[in-house]
C-alpha cells in the first residue's frame, strides 16, 4: 500500500509542483534569465494568503484569484523598468542573474520587516477540510485542494497561451523577437506582460505552499526557487507544458524518496537538476539547444 | 580618432619593481591592519571572521572576476573544508595548521569532482554550483551517516581551541588569497583568463588550454574557501552543519566581491572590511535591515552602473583616467 | 512611395552602406540586385527600422520614417519579409494569423482562406509547425503573412535563399501573380528575379552603383560582371 | 610528385549538424605560401569548413592533415599552437585587453615567443599597441585578429571576410599585407565575397554550394563556369550573355 500512496501523493503533490515551477519558465521565456526572486515571489503569495485570511477572513481559494492581477501588474512594471537597462549591458545574462539575486535579498529582509521571523500557517479548517480516500489511503485535504486549484488555474494558462491572440504574440515574440517586430507586434509590451504572468502563477503557488510546505517564513524562498529550477531544467527550459509532466514526475520521486528513504529526501531536487544539466541539458523535452 | 601615440600610460611600461610594490602593499596594509586591529577591538573571533570573509572574497574575485563564472554554492568548498579539518583533528589528531592545510586540500579535491559543472554557462553554472553544495550539505548532515561525520549534530573541537592560533591562521589566509590575486591579475596565467572571459574560442585560437586554466582557477578559489572554512571551524570549535553549509556565506562573499569590485586585488578587501563591518553594527541585532542595505545595493549597481560593477574604486579610477587622457 | 538619399549605416562600428541612393515608385516591383555582402540586407533592415540609419533620408510617401521605431513602420505600412520569413516554432495557420493582428477576427479568417486558395498546398498543413515545411512552403508561408497585414511596400530579404531552383521559379511564379497589385522590393543576387521586376538597382560594396529599368540593365553587359564585384 | 608532404591537406571533410550534412566531403591542399579562395552563397558551407579545420566542431568524416601529422579533431589550443590560425568575419578581440596584450595572448604560447612588436607592426597596428579595444574602428580590429594569428607562428591562415565594409584605401592596404605574409610561406585560405578583392589576393579558388565543391580552379575560369553561374546568378545558366 505504501506504493500507491506514494504515487497518489506523488501526484497531488506534483501538481502543486508543477504550478510553483511553471512562473519561472515563463519568466524565462519572457526575459530569457533565471528569476532568482522566484521563491521570494511564491513566499509573497503565502504572505497575502495569511493576511487576506487573518484581517478578512478570505478563503485561500479566493485569494489565489485576487493575488493575479496584482502580480501581473508588479511583474509588468518590474520588467519595463529593468529590460531597458539590461539590454544596454554588455552581459546582460549574468548582469540580470545578480539582480533578481539582489531583489530576493530586499524581499527578503522587507517581508521580514514587515511579518518577522516567525512562520505563519493558515488553520486547516480555512480550506474543505475532509481528507480525500483513495485505494484505502487517506490524504490530506491541503494536497487534494491545491491540485483542485492548480488544475483549472494551469489550463487557463494554456488556454491564454496556445488559444488566445496575446498568447499566439507571446509565443511569435519567445520564438523570434525581431521577427515579432516586424511583424507589428510590441514585442516589449508582451514580454512584459508575459513576465507579469510568470509573476502571478508563483504568487497563486505561493498561496497553496502556506499548506504544503506547513507555513510560510521569509527565508524560504531559495530554497524553493532551487527546486522550482531543478522542475524547469528537468522538463527543458522554455517549455511550459514540460515543466507541468517534470512536476508531476518530481513529484512521485519525491514521495517515493519520502516513502522509503526519508533521510535521504531533500537530495532529490538536487540530484535531478545536477544529474539533468550534465547528462542532458536540453532537458526531458527540449530540443538541442545550446546550454553549456 | 584621438592621436594618441604618447600615452603610454594604460600598461607595460611600469618597471619590474613598480608591479612588485602595488602587491605587497596590498598584502601587508590588511595583514597589519589585522594585527593591529586585535589591540584596539578585543574581539578576536569577530576580527577572524572577518579576515575570513576578507578571504572568500578574494576567492570569489578570481572565480568571478576572472573567469566570470559566478559560483552561487561557494559555501560548499567552506563546508567541505570545516568538516575535513575538523575530522582531520578529530579522528588523527593533526595539529590544527596542519589540518587547515588539509581542509583546504579537501575543498580543491571537490572542486576537481564539481569541474564537469564548467559545461555549464552562466546561469546554469551558478545554479549547478549552489545545488551541488547544498546535496553535499544534506549528505554530511544525514542521520544515516552519523558515525562518519556525526550527522546533524556537527563537530566538537573545543579541545583544538587556541587563542590567537586561529586569529593568527585567518590572518595568514588572508595575505595567501590576495598574493594568489595579485599573481593572478599580474601574470600570464591571469591575463589568459581574462582572455578566456571575454570570448573562449577566440582564446583557443590564441592557443589558450581554455578548460585547463579554467580549472586552475577554480581549484585555487576552491582551496581558499576550503582553509577559510578549516579556520572558521576551529576558531568557533563548536559548529552544526547548517553554520558551516550556509549559502549566505556564498552570498556575503559574492556581495563583499562585488561592492568593492572584482577583478581587482584591493576591491574584495575593502568591500570585505566595509561591509562587514556594518553588518556588526546593525546586522547582527538587525539581520533583515543590513539584508535591505546590500539587496539595494546590487539592484542600484546593476541598474545604474551595468558595465562597471567594478564597484566605485574602478569607476572614479577610470574616470580620473579618463580625465588624464582628455587633458592631455 | 519609398526615397532614400544619401544613406549611410552598419553594424555596429562598421560601415556597410555608403550614400545609398533608393527610390520605390508606387505599385513597381523593384529588385535590388547585389553579391552576397554587397549590403541589400542591411538596406531592408534600415527601411523597416531592424539597423539605426547613421545620415541621409528615409521618406516613404514625403515623411520622414527614419526616427520611427518598428512598429510604428510596419503600422504605416512597411512590410518586411525576412530571409527566415516565418516563426518555425508555430504553426503555418498561426503564422498567417500573426499578419492580421489589427484586424477583427472574422477578418483575418477570410484573408487566411484567400491565402489557401492561392497556396492550396498550405491549407493542407494548416496545422504542421512551419519549422518542418520544405523550403519552397515556408517562403509560401513568409508571403501569405505579408499578404494578409497588406503593406504599402513589401520589402522581401532574399526569398530564393535555401532553395532549390525549382522552388526559386515557383517563388518567381508566385510572386508574378502580385505584380502590379502592390508596391514589392526584392533584394536578391538571384537574377532571374528579373523577370518580374520593373526596376532595378544594382549595389556592390553598399553603394549605388546603377538604377534604372529592366531594359537598361539587360542591355548593359558592363554591369553584369559589376554584378560580380570585377573592375 | 613530390617527397615533402603537402602544408595542409583536408581530405573528404564532412560536417553534419542535426542530421543536415553542412558540410560534404570537401577537400584542398595547399602549400606553403599559396593563397586559395573559398567562395560560395551564404549557407553554402564556407565557415562551416573553417570552424570544422580550427577544431570548433568535430567532422563527421573525413581527415585534417597538417605537413603530413594528422589533427583531425583536435581541439583548438592544439591546431593553433600547431600553426593553423583564422581571423573572424565579426572580428573577436579580447575586449578588456589592451591591444598589445590581445597579442601577448597568443604569443605566450607560440613556441619561439614571438615578438608582439613585429606582429603588430605586420599589421601596422604598432602605433596603437597601448590603447584599448574599444578605440579601433572594425577594420583595425579585423587586423588585431590577423596580428594574434600572426603572434602563434601561423602556417596557415584562414582569412574569414576581411574585406566587407572597408573602404577601398583600406582594401589596398589589406591586400598588400596579404601578400607580404605570402612571401614570409604562410598559406592563405581567404573566404571572400567581394571578387574584386579576392582577385588581387589569390590565384585559384574552391566553389563551394550548399556544402559541397562544385568549381576548383583559377577564379576567371570560376566566374564563366556555367555551374557556378547558375548558384550565385540563379536559374538559367546563359544569364550571363
Amino acid at each position: 500500500m505504501l506504493f500507491e500512496y506514494a504515487i497518489v501523493g506523488g501526484i497531488l503533490l506534483g501538481i502543486f509542483y508543477a504550478l510553483l515551477s511553471v512562473g519561472l519558465n515563463v519568466v524565462f521565456g519572457a526575459q530569457k534569465i533565471i528569476n532568482l526572486a522566484h521563491g521570494d515571489v511564491i513566499m509573497l503569495g503565502g504572505y497575502a494568503a495569511w493576511e487576506l485570511y487573518q484581517t478578512y477572513k478570505i478563503s485561500p481559494i479566493i485569494s489565489t484569484i485576487i493575488v493575479v492581477p496584482i502580480t501581473v501588474v508588479i511583474g509588468y512594471l518590474l520588467n519595463r523598468l529593468i529590460a531597458p537597462r539590461l539590454g544596454k549591458s554588455s552581459d546582460p545574462e549574468m548582469l540580470s542573474l545578480i539582480l533578481f539575486f539582489g531583489l530576493s535579498q530586499v524581499i527578503e529582509a522587507l517581508s521580514t520587516l514587515v511579518f518577522g521571523n516567525a512562520e505563519r500557517s493558515l488553520p486547516i479548517n480555512s480550506i474543505p477540510t475532509s481528507p480525500f480516500k483513495l485505494f484505502g489511503e487517506s490524504y490530506p485535504a491541503d494536497w487534494w485542494v491545491s491540485a483542485l486549484v492548480a488544475i483549472p488555474l494551469l489550463a487557463i494558462f494554456l488556454l491564454f497561451l496556445y488559444r488566445s491572440s496575446v498568447g499566439l504574440q507571446v509565443r511569435a515574440v519567445i520564438s523570434d523577437s525581431v521577427e515579432a517586430a516586424v511583424a507589428g507586434i510590441n514585442a516589449r509590451r508582451i514580454s512584459g506582460l508575459y513576465f507579469g504572468v510568470g509573476f502571478a502563477l508563483a504568487a497563486c503557488a505561493g498561496v497553496w505552499g502556506v499548506f504544503i510546505f506547513g507555513g510560510v517564513s521569509p527565508t524560504e524562498g531559495p530554497a524553493i526557487t532551487v527546486t522550482a529550477f531543478a522542475i524547469i531544467v528537468f522538463g527543458s527550459l522554455g517549455n511550459p507544458i514540460g515543466t507541468l509532466v517534470a512536476g508531476i514526475i518530481f513529484g512521485i520521486f519525491y514521495q517515493l524518496a519520502q516513502v522509503y528513504v526519508p533521510s535521504w529526501s531533500n537530495l532529490v531536487p538536487y540530484a535531478l537538476v545536477i544529474a539533468t544539466m550534465l547528462t542532458r541539458p536540453q532537458g526531458l523535452f527540449g530540443r538541442r539547444q545550446r546550454v553549456a | 580618432m584621438p592621436k594618441t601615440a604618447e600615452i603610454k600610460t594604460l600598461q607595460n611600461t611600469g618597471s619590474k619593481t613598480k608591479t612588485l610594490i602595488s602587491p605587497a602593499i596590498a598584502t601587508l596594509v590588511p595583514v597589519i591592519g589585522f594585527a593591529l586591529a586585535i589591540h584596539v577591538y578585543s574581539n578576536e573571533l569577530l576580527l577572524t571572521y572577518m579576515a575570513i570573509y576578507v578571504a572568500l572574497a578574494q576567492g570569489v574575485n578570481i572565480m568571478y572576476g576572472f573567469t566570470g563564472y559566478l559560483p552561487f554554492g561557494y559555501f560548499g568548498f567552506f563546508g567541505v573544508g570545516a568538516y575535513v579539518s575538523g575530522l582531520a583533528m578529530l579522528n588523527y589528531n593533526l595539529p590544527p595548521v596542519v589540518a587547515v592545510i588539509v581542509g583546504g586540500l579537501g575543498g580543491a579535491l571537490v572542486g576537481a569532482i564539481l569541474s564537469p559543472l564548467f559545461r555549464l554557462r552562466g546561469a546554469y553554472f551558478a545554479i549547478g554550483t549552489l545545488a551541488a553544495s547544498e546535496a553535499i550539505y544534506t549528505i554530511v548532515a544525514n542521520p544515516s551517516l552519523q558515525s562518519i561525520t556525526n550527522g546533524p549534530y556537527g563537530l566538537n573541537l573545543a579541545n583544538y581551541y587556541s587563542s590567537g592560533m586561529a586569529y593568527g591562521s585567518a590572518i595568514a589566509l588572508v595575505a595567501i588569497s590576495i598574493i594568489a590575486v595579485s599573481y593572478v591579475r599580474g601574470s600570464r596565467f591571469g591575463l589568459t583568463l581574462k582572455a578566456i572571459r571575454d570570448d573562449p574560442y577566440s582564446a583557443s585560437m590564441a592557443g589558450v588550454n581554455v578548460p585547463r586554466q579554467r580549472f586552475y582557477a577554480w581549484l585555487i578559489s576552491a582551496a581558499i574557501a576550503g582553509m577559510a572554512g578549516s579556520i572558521f571551524g576551529w576558531a568557533t570549535s563548536v559548529f552544526y552543519p547548517q553554520a558551516v553549509f550556509d549559502s549566505s556565506l556564498s552570498v556575503l562573499a559574492i556581495v563583499f566581491a562585488l561592492f568593492g569590485g572584482v577583478g581587482s586585488v584591493w576591491g574584495p578587501t575593502i568591500g570585505a572590511v566595509l561591509l562587514y563591518s556594518v553588518y556588526n553594527a546593525i546586522g547582527i541585532s538587525n539581520p533583515e535591515y543590513f539584508q535591505l542595505i546590500y539587496g539595494l545595493v546590487i539592484v542600484l549597481l546593476v541598474l545604474f552602473a551595468p558595465r562597471g560593477l567594478l564597484g566605485f574604486w574602478n569607476f572614479f579610477a577610470q574616470k580620473i583616467r579618463r580625465k588624464r587622457v582628455t587633458n592631455d | 512611395m519609398l526615397e532614400i538619399k544619401q544613406m549611410n549605416s552598419g553594424y555596429g562600428p562598421m560601415q556597410v552602406l555608403w550614400n545609398l541612393d533608393l527610390m520605390v515608385n508606387p505599385n513597381e516591383v523593384q529588385i535590388v540586385l547585389g553579391a552576397n555582402g554587397a549590403g541589400k540586407s542591411t538596406l531592408l533592415k534600415v527601411i523597416v527600422g531592424l539597423l539605426p540609419l547613421w545620415s541621409g533620408s528615409l521618406l516613404m510617401d514625403g515623411d520622414d520614417i527614419a526616427h520611427l521605431p518598428v512598429t510604428a513602420r510596419v503600422k504605416r505600412g512597411v512590410g518586411y519579409m525576412s530571409e527566415k520569413g516565418i516563426f518555425p516554432e508555430l504553426t503555418v495557420e498561426e503564422n498567417l494569423r500573426l499578419g492580421g493582428l489589427s484586424k477583427k477576427r472574422g477578418e483575418i479568417q477570410d484573408q487566411i482562406d484567400s491565402v489557401y486558395q492561392r497556396f492550396p498546398e498550405l491549407k493542407e498543413r494548416r496545422g504542421s509547425v512551419a519549422g518542418g515545411l520544405s523550403g519552397g512552403q515556408r517562403k509560401l508561408v513568409g508571403v501569405g503573412r505579408s499578404l494578409i497585414s497588406q503593406p504599402k511596400v513589401l520589402l522581401m530579404d532574399e526569398p530564393s535563399s535555401g532553395l532549390s531552383p525549382r522552388y526559386v521559379s515557383e517563388v518567381i511564379d508566385r510572386l508574378a501573380e502580385l505584380r502590379g497589385h502592390m508596391t514589392l522590393v526584392i533584394a536578391e543576387q538571384n537574377i532571374s528575379f528579373l523577370k518580374i521586376a520593373d526596376t532595378v538597382s544594382v549595389i556592390e560594396g553598399g553603394r549605388t552603383r546603377f538604377e534604372g529599368s529592366v531594359t537598361d540593365f539587360t542591355n548593359d553587359d558592363n554591369l553584369k560582371t559589376a554584378f560580380f564585384g570585377i573592375e | 610528385m613530390t617527397d615533402s608532404p603537402v602544408l595542409l591537406r583536408i581530405e573528404e571533410l564532412t560536417t553534419v549538424f542535426g542530421g543536415l550534412k553542412a558540410l560534404s566531403q570537401v577537400s584542398l591542399d595547399i602549400n606553403p605560401g599559396e593563397a586559395v579562395g573559398l567562395v560560395g552563397p551564404n549557407g553554402s558551407g564556407k565557415t562551416t569548413l573553417v570552424n570544422t579545420v580550427c577544431g570548433l566542431y568535430r567532422p563527421a568524416s573525413g581527415r585534417v592533415i597538417l605537413e603530413g601529422t594528422e589533427i583531425t579533431g583536435h581541439r583548438p589550443h592544439l591546431i593553433a599552437r600547431a600553426g593553423i590560425n583564422r581571423t573572424f568575419q565579426i572580428p573577436k578581440p579580447f575586449k578588456d585587453l589592451s591591444v598589445y596584450e590581445n597579442v601577448r595572448v597568443s604569443s605566450i604560447h607560440s613556441r619561439n615567443h614571438t615578438s608582439i612588436e613585429g606582429a603588430l607592426a605586420r599589421v601596422n597596428l604598432a602605433e596603437l599597441a597601448n590603447h584599448p579595444i574599444s578605440e579601433l574602428t572594425a577594420a583595425q580590429q579585423k587586423r588585431l585578429d590577423l596580428a594574434r594569428a600572426l603572434a602563434l607562428e601561423p602556417k596557415v591562415i584562414f582569412v574569414d571576410e576581411l574585406a566587407a565594409g572597408l573602404t577601398p584605401g583600406e582594401l589596398h592596404e589589406v591586400a598588400e599585407m596579404l601578400k607580404e605574409f605570402q612571401s614570409s610561406g604562410i598559406a592563405l585560405i581567404v573566404v571572400e565575397h567581394l571578387m574584386g578583392f579576392l582577385e588581387q589576393v589569390v590565384s585559384s579558388v574552391l566553389v563551394l554550394s550548399a556544402g559541397r565543391t562544385i568549381f576548383t580552379g583559377p577564379l576567371r575560369t570560376a566566374l564563366e563556369d556555367v555551374e557556378v553561374k547558375r548558384v550565385f546568378l540563379g536559374g538559367e545558366s546563359d544569364a550571363g550573355n
